[in-house]
């Protein structure tokens, strides 16, 4: 199942996928994001772990040009998000929990207006194949408002890939999906991430957020406070002292 | 204390402002003593006018530098700006009982100034219902450029309204020239105005600095 | 063009399955003259005197109805948040809202406007164009300052109240240049028609450029 | 000439209203603070 063409992402040059430079974000006085500095190579699968409220969306939202920072710089393939926020926006894709999709149009209506939105103009045959290709060929004209979760979050999920994003991201892509659902969108991300893509995801599920990861981060009360490799033995204990004990104060 | 200065300041001008009022100026021939209304009566409306254009011009400093003071200004200068609106409205009608018997006549000039009210009394309702600092500053904001920019179409609109229906008017129209001495009067109340929003506004910018300081500490306290 | 256009036929598509937009703002513009010509009653001379007032207040609070539920359907769902990740300016997707909300109080008023002149049975004579022409550009003022206002007060908690306390006062010197030109066309002379006109186009201008400049302040986090 | 007098009775009565007002809220306020501050410092001894 080839979700995305072969070809080399259309990139800039930078090594770096996407930098956060002491991102802060407060919405009145709540901190959200307290400096988040992190760095994320081309072609890499990060893993954030957070608790709820830890910060982890409102990262995702800036980076996607969605949010602006208080303070603090944040680069995608080397572009300042404050400087060229419509040609980054051509380079990244966002899934938050809910799929921005209209409910009330079928997936083929919504695809289509997508991909005229985003100037990419596929052909129906195209986006026809991109809807087999992620199961839902049998619902194609129905409205997505009858969808189970699964289904639902599949549309959102082919509305992030229509425009062939370098980046993707993925907010608790998980949450209220059923086995075969995960199964569904754990084949995509691996189709994904070998179509040389960079992928940032967030979770506080350990073991879905450990399972293609390739580096991870452990974000609590708006700052990285733990980094490493996948492999590192340090992970596992470290996912216990700042995720599971305790909620966030 | 700059505040305290300046609320000197400002009562000594009101003072110089009264007796300029009803010692210096002469009496107006036609309309008698009544028409020492006039002075506070215009300059209050010329100082709404000044506080919407504080508003105006902080509003788009607002959205050019994201810094919370200049939404302080404009949203204190808004209220000011309606104090100000809303005594020219009451002098008006004042004023318009003893001359015409009636409390409210359509003049251009009060229509106008009545319009000012409701827009930013309407801009004042728009803050009290959003919660977020920086949101509320930045819709405040964009309706405060959007409600300013109203005014000026507004006084064409009304100009042209009044021609279809005249009524009767408060200054005594174009035609009648004020006297010397009356010019005088009205300049020195309006610079007893100008000393006095400066001082309200500051008092009212003191206000609101304090009171975020304790949303400051409430949400501290709070999350002990 | 592509993007606007894209965002019109969806604007339509969505429209065309909920049927709420349109079908709302037509029956509350019909209930609003029905309610007038029950309250006033007018016959003959008076008649052409209250007949601009009713129809302008009819066609602001249905239009009011309409804006209302303009951004609804972009909320659903958090669907704004799709539209604000496209490589696409603020400004054209206010520019699309504008042209959306226009339609439909088109539509709208298709079926408001004729009602009104046989329920107050006006004469107007050769002059319905210029009556099609002042609806259409009043419309036009109301789309245009509506779909902002509409995106301000979706961030307030009275979302329904809110709108209507900040288009009318507004939208004020439109309609009174609107009730003024409407009166002029129902009487005999037309003299001050054009300047009422062009302050209704100058409106529109000027709200339409100064919305799409400072529409990105709104729906921005 | 009372109506004279009832305009800028209207002034005056409105400015001082307003300047009463937000003295005496400034006072609340300052008092508020005063309350917090302590507030935090109890807590404050209380935690270390």
């Amino acid at each position: 199942m080839e979700l995305s063409r072969d070809s080399e992402p259309a990139v800039g040059p930078a090594a770096y996928a996407m930098e956060a430079e002491g991102i802060t974000k407060s919405y009145g006085h709540l901190r959200a994001l307290r400096g988040v500095s992190f760095q994320v190579p081309k072609g890499e699968f990060v893993t954030l772990f957070g608790k709820n409220g830890a910060g982890k969306t409102t990262f995702l939202k800036i980076a996607a040009t969605l949010a602006r920072p208080s303070g603090g710089r944040l680069r995608i393939h080397g572009v300042d998000i404050q400087d060229e926020p419509e040609r980054i926006r051509r380079q990244i894709g966002f899934l938050s929990h809910s799929t921005s999709v209209y409910r009330d149009l079928t997936p083929l209506e919504n695809l289509r207006f997508f991909s005229r939105l985003y100037g990419v103009g596929h052909t129906d045959e195209h986006i026809n194949a991109l809807i087999e290709r992620i199961g839902l060929g049998r619902r194609k004209n129905d409205p997505v408002r009858a969808f189970s979760r699964g289904l639902h979050q599949r549309v959102g999920l082919a509305r992030v890939m229509l425009h062939d994003p370098a980046l993707l991201l993925l907010d608790e892509p998980y949450t209220g999906l059923d086995a075969s659902a995960v199964e569904i969108l754990n084949r995509m991300l691996d189709e994904v991430v070998a179509g040389g893509r960079t992928v940032i995801l967030t979770t506080h599920d350990l073991e879905l957020g450990l399972r293609a990861s390739t580096k991870i981060h452990i974000i609590d009360r708006g700052k990285i406070v733990y980094s490493a490799a996948r492999s590192d033995p340090g992970v596992r204990e470290a996912y216990a002292r700042h995720i599971r004990v305790g909620a966030t104060k | 204390m700059a505040n305290r200065t300046i609320g000197v300041a400002s009562l000594l001008g009101m003072l110089t402002a009264l007796w300029a009022v009803f010692v210096y100026a002469p009496t107006e021939a036609t309309m008698g003593i009544v028409q020492r209304i006039f002075y506070f009566h215009v300059s209050a409306a010329l100082m709404g006018f000044f506080a919407f254009f504080v508003v105006f011009v902080s509003s788009i400093a607002f959205l050019l530098k994201r810094d919370l003071a200049w939404d302080r200004i404009a949203r204190c200068s808004a209220e000011i700006g309606v104090l100000f609106a809303s005594i020219n409205l009451a002098t008006g009608i004042l004023w318009a009982k003893p001359i015409w018997g009636i409390w409210w006549t359509w003049d251009a000039r009060l229509t106008l100034q009545l319009l000012l009210w409701i827009l930013f009394v309407s801009y004042i309702m728009l803050g009290a219902y959003i919660a977020e600092p920086m949101k509320r500053a930045a819709l405040q904001a964009v309706f405060g450029i959007l409600a300013f920019i109203d005014v000026p179409i507004n006084f064409m609109a009304i100009r042209w309204w009044r021609t279809q229906h005249p009524s009767p008017v408060i200054l005594g129209g174009e035609g009648s020239g004020l006297d010397i001495d009356m010019y005088i009067a009205l300049i020195i109340t309006m610079a007893a105005f100008m000393l006095l929003y400066t001082y309200l506004l500051g008092h009212r910018l003191a206000v609101e600095r304090t009171q975020e300081e304790v949303e400051y500490f409430e949400q501290l306290v709070h999350s002990q | 063009m592509r993007p606007l256009a894209a965002l019109i036929l969806k604007d339509i598509a969505v429209e065309m399955r909920r049927r709420e937009s349109v079908i709302s703002m037509m029956m509350f513009g019909l209930l609003v003259t029905v309610i007038f010509s029950f309250a006033f009653e007018p016959s003959g001379a008076e008649r052409d005197l209250i007949a601009p007032g009713m129809l302008w207040v009819a066609l602001t609070f249905a239009g009011v109805i309409g804006l209302n539920r303009s951004l609804a359907i972009d909320l659903d769902n958090d669907c704004l948040q799709g539209l604000l990740l496209a490589p696409v300016s603020r400004g054209s997707l206010y520019v699309g809202k504008v042209a959306s909300n226009f339609l439909f109080m088109l539509i709208a008023e298709l079926v408001i406007v004729p009602l009104f002149i046989i329920f107050n049975d006006l004469r107007l004579g050769g002059d319905l164009l210029w009556l099609i022409l002042i609806v259409v550009l009043g419309t036009f003022g109301f789309a245009a300052v509506g779909t902002i206002l509409s995106a301000i007060s979706a961030n307030t908690r009275m979302r329904e109240v809110m709108l209507p306390m900040l288009q009318i006062p507004l939208t004020l010197p439109m309609i009174i240049a609107a009730v003024a030109a409407t009166s002029l066309i129902l009487g005999e002379d037309k003299e001050g028609f054009g300047s009422w006109m062009n302050l209704i186009i100058g409106f529109d201008i000027i709200f339409l450029i100064v919305s799409y400049l400072v529409f990105e302040y709104v729906v921005e986090e | 000439m009372n109506w004279l007098v009832a305009a800028y009775s209207v002034f005056f009565i409105g400015i001082f209203a307003y300047t009463l007002m937000m003295s005496r809220k400034q006072k609340d306020l300052d008092r508020r603070i005063e309350e917090l501050r302590s507030l935090i410092k109890e807590s404050d001894l209380h935690d270390s």
